[in-house]
């Protein structure tokens, strides 16, 4: 993808109860949203792990949105509020290590708010294209060819291999 | 004719010589160790050069230990080069396997660190603001140094590793179970960690003390209280990385109670340390209210310094984002 | 990466389908592109594009497949898991593998229908469906498990879906708890006078179920009672529930009523609930003629014994020997176990204060449909007598639709039922008073069986119908035959002026609104709200009295405004489906429970708090956390939480995730 | 206000609000009139700006609002303001006495400074078309009961007075008279009919066109006499200050003597 018609990648981690359910009803509401989101689906936003996350953003994720219940509304009970607890210090970690916070977003969307998922999308996209690309494997790419330079005379200058 | 003797080199990189005092301090028993082996290279101890070992066969050293990031372009030809004359290469404490305490650099520039260690540190008298060159002229001949790289690296971010010893130093028992391993030829799956793979609780003495029941109210850094010398320590509020950690280190900390701080590096099951000991401490909190939530957090000034003090260039995001990277070979100013 | 199979020796081969779902998915996203794609990604063997997966060829192809090709590995990508993933499940279990061998991709609900680029669209179907092509390589062959269910069933709300709900489940022998929050069963209906489009009278055909319902060996019924704390999950629910001081034992009162009339107050001087306010109680009572139970109860804000301990306690003299009245009554908490819950709480009417311009509570002469109701009923205050404020009989009325419907600042949906209800009301009211009767309408709305030709009866009688929403009500004249009237001041849309209409009595049609503690009834349960508060259903057509905690049904207008037959089919289809659980004998869970390697914990006892379910314990002798897999819901919090790793997840492991992340962020 | 512990600064160099009509021929040269306004009680210092008009209360309302709202307005606004050095943040409130003296002082306040109740005095409360609408900031549109509370308060008796929010007829007095008076005939004649003595506004404009009209709308329809005043007149008098204080000498239409008022020896 060019620079000039880059789309923001967002991975999403719903809820199977809530933010899932509720992105079913935007669907079956035939309500429009950005298709910048990719949904993987797990029974509760407590399960969301932060590896998760970093990873995701690693990956070459611009955005990664959270979903989960409502607090008070979890159907495990509280995983809502373990979730926003890591949500908090993941926020804080991520900004010590330079990603953007807009790029990490944790939502509430019961099953009936399905034009909640509409708008939280949209307005994630939106947050996101200011920002451009994240772009972290291109980074890791760019970052290792400091090494190559080298790599390269260290090829040239190698002998041919010794008989064993 | 009896086969000759194993050939074994020690190597360090960006390292403290801490992991070097390990093989000292296997104490009688380095004399075992070299009756059966040849010590090809050893710089800490004794005097080769690069000369020599460029000369010998390509995979004629039985194995190497490397110690050390590779934060320069020397130890990255010297790692190569080390990669090429063994036949095992072995990534030897902390530093070589997972960045270490140098890759906590990976949160600031090339210029940032020079600036401050040549001209803004306390301690340094600097008035010319000189620094380091990489290439310098004197009566016809050039004399170079090492390039300083922007990332600080893990040696299997360099070159192939093929076993991994932990810790900061790994402690004389692993090293001798892993040059036993290797002697006899017992080795595991290439790409092993030659530590137990399963966390520190398992083998630390105040495990039975933790209550399975509490949640934090608030965490407190070890300065910030007169630790109790039985009780865990997470039960102390004290963020110890001793469950995300593998055991192997004979919990020396705990037992000198101070907390764990990770330097094993997590269990084959995790693949970032620092956020999954985090999801862990996190998930934990009392507190539901985001103020409340963030004033808990207040608790652990330095999340990155706490969480990833030995593995920040082996962590997923590796490196600060956001830093301007610099591509110049004369970035040494 | 490790490379499992399915039973360690084979490669692994997977199977790609894409749904067209006719054009739903078709019409927006490439399907035989993506096949093509799907065709080159490691691990696939056959990928294929089909009208419709979920039909029977469609089915039956996955089946064909999986012999001819010897697939292991199914991947379907059409609509949501939650509508086919057991379709699809059972299709890879048809054709010889374990039915967990399968992983769904939803391009339906997440892509085809929310989106309209087809390149976007199809872009991100690719990204889905190679995310779970490489998230079923590291699928395990799983087996469901079967935890028993209690037999008996509880039903929350005694009106008359509840009842009837609870009198299905006792007659086919279950044993049921039937609880009402009000001293009487009979909710709403109780205080109709006759139902539409029939006009058959509503407590003739009401009385009989509620006294069948309190008579039945089976049931068990609670009024003046409340679910106050839910626990367990399908099949093992621990109910308690708090059961309010009647100052009264049940058992012993025979509801002669001889305490009522030698109560100290010789006349009755409180507003009367059951009668809207129309009418006064003493405060020893019975809520209504035909209440059932028959027993009478002390409201102890009005009692002067209970609130002050000084009364000559008549009462009492006038119970006798029976001695049913007790003033020491204490609230009592009962704790039941049953297997499934029916939840029926109703609704409540629409406070008309809330449009001031409509004058209730301002004007005597504006009543609520309720009020009307209970004015035309002959056991009602006035014995059928439809009477102004001041005693007379109104000469003309007029009806007001839609107070609280169909209205942007107050409820925004119809409430269904007030159209026929006041219709039925405006020939009733005719009936009784041959007054004038004018319905200000919006649309009237008769779509129930039988109820167009209602409508079609009261035109022929003679009930005006005058389309608009009303502005206003007032009693400022402005001629003089609107001097001493109501005048209702209305835009005739149909006419294209606005009208002044004077009138002796406005009927404020209500809407129906949630209860007001529907939230806390919610949490209670475990289920879901819509934004407008009614109970959510799983699914508004396949599974309209289910929610989405599993053995938690609703009937009735709890889940949204119907009228009476709508709701006792709710109640007989909520009753079947928990009869269908409780004659199954067990419940299939989904294995997706947590589970711990011994040998990787290391027993640092983080993930033991974690748990709502007390399912993770630890065991001091191994010094080692433990998960009971039976008590495991599946949350997957302490995997999260696992600082070693060493907590897995059925159906949703690490590696399976990770992958999946891998494979949303493929570059094409 | 004094008597009630509420400090007041007039507004230096302040305008004319443009009034309604000015909003209906250039809404945006209109709100750059009345944002002067604000802009200069922003100035002033950290209080709110306080209306007794219910025309100015609305249109200062109203440019809060565009301002708020409309990003063109707002420019627009801004660089009128900045030419004459002046800025508008927003900040200011702008309220009605009543909405200050219902809320801010308080019902019980109110009751506790009453030194001569105004028992037997039947009051038509008349709120008008424009406080309540369309911003019904501090009561409800379709029916407001905040001046009900205050006259109660006063020991008045209040008449119930559907036409509480319809239309005076405002500045169509001055130029359509024939429907402008009938308007205001329509709420005088409903006042009467009902009973009431007095009826009570909280907008000049109201109390004008009600009082000073009286006479030549009696002439033409139907000759029935009730005096229209201010709400705070009434508080005045319930207060115990002087009519001459009042300004009730001023009214064209004299207030009704009532018994219990005579007995104080006041004269209007």
């Amino acid at each position: 993808m060019t620079e000039k018609n880059w789309q923001p990648r967002i991975v999403a981690f719903f809820c199977n109860w809530c933010t899932y359910t509720a992105a079913d009803l935007a669907g079956v509401s035939r309500l429009k949203y950005a298709a910048n989101i990719r949904i993987i689906r797990l029974m509760c936003s407590g399960r969301v792990d932060p590896q998760f996350i970093v990873d995701a953003f690693a990956r070459g994720a611009d955005g990664v949105l959270i979903g989960g219940c409502h607090p008070g509304d979890c159907h495990y009970v509280e995983g809502n509020y373990k979730a926003l607890r890591r949500f908090q210090m993941l926020k804080r970690m991520l900004d010590d290590m330079g990603i953007e916070e807009q790029r990490l977003q944790l939502e509430w969307i019961s099953a009936s708010e399905g034009d909640k998922v509409r708008t939280v999308v949209n307005d994630m996209v939106e947050k996101i294209k200011p920002l451009g690309p994240l772009g972290i494997p291109k980074k890791f790419e760019a970052w290792d060819k400091e090494m190559a330079e080298l790599e390269e005379k260290i090829t040239s200058s190698e002998p041919v291999a010794a008989p064993a | 004719m009896s086969s000759p003797k194993p050939k074994i080199a020690f190597y360090w990189c960006a390292s403290c010589g801490g992991c070097e005092e390990t093989v000292v301090d296997l104490a009688e028993d380095i004399l075992g160790v070299i009756e059966k082996v040849d010590i090809v290279l050893w710089p800490v101890a004794m005097d080769f050069k690069y000369k020599n070992v460029e000369a010998m066969p390509d995979k004629s050293i039985t194995a190497t230990l490397l110690n050390g990031a590779i934060r320069s372009s020397e130890q990255e030809e010297m790692a190569r080069l080390l990669r090429r004359k063994s036949q095992f290469l072995i990534a030897y404490g902390s530093c070589a396997v997972s960045g270490g305490i140098p890759s906590l650099a990976n949160q600031f520039t090339r210029e940032q660190i020079l600036k401050f260690n040549y001209e803004d540190a306390p301690t340094v008298v600097n008035e010319a603001k000189t620094r380091p060159r990489l290439e310098y002229q004197n009566n016809g001949h050039t004399l170079t140094l090492p390039e300083l790289r922007n990332v600080v690296r893990a040696l299997d971010q360099v070159v192939d590793v093929d076993y991994y010893v932990p810790g900061c130093p790994p402690t004389p028992n692993i090293t001798k179970t892993a040059i036993t391993a290797l002697l006899e030829g017992k080795l595991p799956p290439k790409g092993s960690v030659l530590a137990p793979n399963i966390a520190l609780c398992d083998e630390c003495p105040r495990k039975r003390t933790r209550p399975t029941s509490a949640s934090f109210m608030d965490f407190k850094r070890p300065h910030q209280l007169l630790a109790d010398p039985e009780l865990c320590f997470l039960a102390q509020s004290v963020v110890c990385m001793g469950p995300a950690t593998r055991s192997g280190c004979g919990s020396q900390c705990p037992a000198g109670n101070m907390p764990c701080t990770g330097c094993f590096g997590p269990t084959s099951r995790v693949r970032d340390q620092g956020v999954k000991l985090m999801s862990s401490l996190c998930a934990n909190i009392a507190a539901k209210e985001e103020d409340e939530i963030g004033k808990v957090l207040e608790g652990i000034p330095d999340p990155i310094g706490t969480f990833y003090r030995y593995g920040l260039a082996k962590s997923l995001l590796r490196r600060k984002m956001n830093l301007p990277f610099s591509g110049e070979r004369n970035g040494h100013g | 990466m490790s490379n499992p199979s399915h039973n360690g020796t084979d490669e692994v081969r997977i199977g790609f389908y894409i749904c067209h779902c006719g054009h739903n998915i078709g019409a927006v996203v490439d399907c035989p592109a993506v096949a093509e794609y799907t065709s080159k990604l490691p691990g696939v063997v056959v990928s294929r594009d089909y009208k419709y997966m979920c039909s029977d060829p469609g089915q039956e192809l996955i089946q064909q497949d999986i012999h001819d090709h010897k697939l292991n590995r199914i991947v379907v990508a059409s609509c949501s898991p939650l509508l086919h993933e057991h379709t699809f499940r059972t299709a890879t279990e048809r054709g010889g593998l374990n039915p967990f061998y399968f992983q769904m991709v939803n391009i339906r609900e997440h892509d085809s229908w929310v989106h309209t680029d087809l390149i976007e669209a199809t872009a991100k179907a690719r990204a889905l469906a190679h995310a779970a092509i490489r998230r079923v390589r590291f699928h395990k062959p799983l087996e469901t498990t079967r935890v028993p269910i209690h037999p008996d069933v509880l039903v929350v709300g005694g009106g008359i879906s509840g009842i009837h709900a609870a009198l299905t489940l006792g007659n086919a022998g279950k044993k049921v708890f039937l609880v009402e929050r009000e001293p009487s069963i009979g909710g709403h209906m109780a205080k109709f006078d006759k139902t539409f489009p029939t006009l058959d009278c509503a407590a003739c055909i009401l009385t009989p179920k509620m006294s069948a319902v309190r008579s039945h060996e089976n049931v068990t019924l609670w009024t003046y009672s409340e679910v106050v704390k839910v626990e367990g999950y399908v099949g093992n629910y621990k109910v308690t529930v708090q059961r309010k001081p009647r100052y009264v034992i049940e058992d012993l009162c025979v509801g002669c009523q001889e305490c009522i009339k030698s109560c100290v107050y010789k006349e009755p001087k409180f507003s009367d609930e059951f009668n809207v306010g129309l009418s006064k109680r003493k405060p020893i009572y019975i809520p209504f003629p035909q209440a059932v139970p028959q027993v009478v109860l002390i409201d102890p804000e009005r009692c002067l014994q209970v609130k002050t301990g000084k009364c000559k306690k008549t009462c009492l003299e006038a119970c006798a020997d029976r001695q049913a009245i007790d003033f020491n009554q204490k609230e009592e908490l009962i704790e039941v176990k049953v297997g499934t819950i029916i939840v029926a709480t109703g609704f409540k009417l629409f406070d008309a204060k809330r449009i001031p311009q409509y004058g209730y509570g301002l004007y005597p002469n504006v009543v609520t449909s309720l009020e009307l109701e209970r004015l035309v009923t002959s056991s009602g205050p006035t014995a059928g007598d439809i009477i102004l404020r001041d005693g007379s009989k109104p000469k003309t009325a007029g009806f007001i639709l839609c107070v609280g419907s169909r209205d942007l600042k107050t409820n925004r949906w119809c409430s269904r039922t007030c159209c026929m209800h006041s219709m039925k009301l405006a020939q009733l009211f005719k009936e009784h008073t041959d007054a004038d009767v004018t319905i200000f309408y919006m649309d009237i709305r008769a779509p129930g069986k039988g109820c167009e030709e209602f409508y079609d009866k009261s035109l022929r009688e003679g009930i005006r119908f005058i389309r608009g929403r009303v502005a206003e009500v007032t009693d400022w004249a402005l001629a003089p035959e609107e001097e001493g009237k109501l005048v209702i001041r209305v835009e005739d849309t149909l006419a294209g002026f606005v009208r002044r209409i004077p009138v002796d009595m406005i009927v404020l049609a209500v809407g129906m609104e949630p209860q007001v503690d529907a939230q806390e009834v919610r949490r209670l349960f475990n289920m879901s709200c819509g934004t407008e508060g009614w109970f959510l259903e799983k699914h508004p057509k396949l599974a309209p009295v289910s929610t989405f905690t599993d053995g938690v049904f609703i009937a009735g207008c709890c889940q949204g405004p119907k009228d009476i037959p709508d709701s006792i089919a709710q109640a007989g289809a909520a009753a079947a489906e928990a009869m269908a659980l409780i004659d199954r004998g067990y419940i299939e869970q989904e294995p997706n429970t947590a589970y711990i390697v011994e040998e990787e914990c290391s027993g640092c006892k983080s993930c033991v708090v974690l748990c709502p379910y007390t399912a993770i314990s630890f065991d001091d002798a191994k010094q080692k956390a433990i998960i009971n897999e039976a008590l495991c819901k599946g949350c997957g919090t302490c995997v999260a939480s696992c600082p070693s790793g060493s907590i897995k997840q059925h159906l949703f492991e690490d590696e399976q995730i990770f992958s999946e992340i891998e494979g949303v962020l493929a570059y094409d | 206000m004094r008597h009630l512990g509420i400090e007041l600064t007039e507004l230096d160099d302040w305008n004319c609000c443009g009034a309604t009509a000015y909003m209906s021929v250039d809404e945006q040269e209109a709100c750059i009139l009345a944002a002067r306004n604000l802009a200069i009680a922003e100035k002033t210092g950290p209080q709110d700006l306080l209306t007794p008009c219910s025309a100015c209360y609305l249109v200062l309302n109203k440019t809060k609002h565009n301002v708020e709202d409309f990003p063109k307005i707002r420019e627009g606004v801004q660089r009128a303001l900045k030419a004459a050095n002046l800025s508008y943040s927003g900040k200011t409130a702008v309220r009605h006495p009543l909405d200050v003296l219902f809320h801010d002082v308080g019902i019980e306040a109110i009751k506790r400074k009453v030194v001569r109740p105004l028992k037997g005095l039947k009051v038509a409360p008349y709120y008008g078309c424009q406080v309540v609408r369309p911003y019904a900031t501090f009561d409800e549109a379709w029916n407001p009961t905040t001046m009900d509370g205050i006259l109660a308060a006063l020991g008045a008796e209040i008449v119930h007075y559907p036409l509480k929010t319809k239309c005076c007829g405002a500045s169509l007095t001055g130029t359509v008279p024939e429907a402008g008076l009938r308007m205001s005939y329509i709420l005088l004649k409903e006042a009467v009919r009902r009973g009431a003595d007095v009826i009570s506004t909280i907008c000049p404009l109201c109390q004008f066109n009600l009082d000073a009209y009286h006479d030549q709308i009696m002439k033409r329809w139907e000759p029935a006499r009730i005096a229209t005043v201010y709400f705070t007149q009434l508080m005045g008098l319930a207060f115990g200050l002087e009519p001459k204080q009042l300004g009730l000498h001023r009214n064209f239409v004299p207030m009704k003597r009532l018994p219990e008022l005579e007995k104080s020896e006041i004269r209007f």
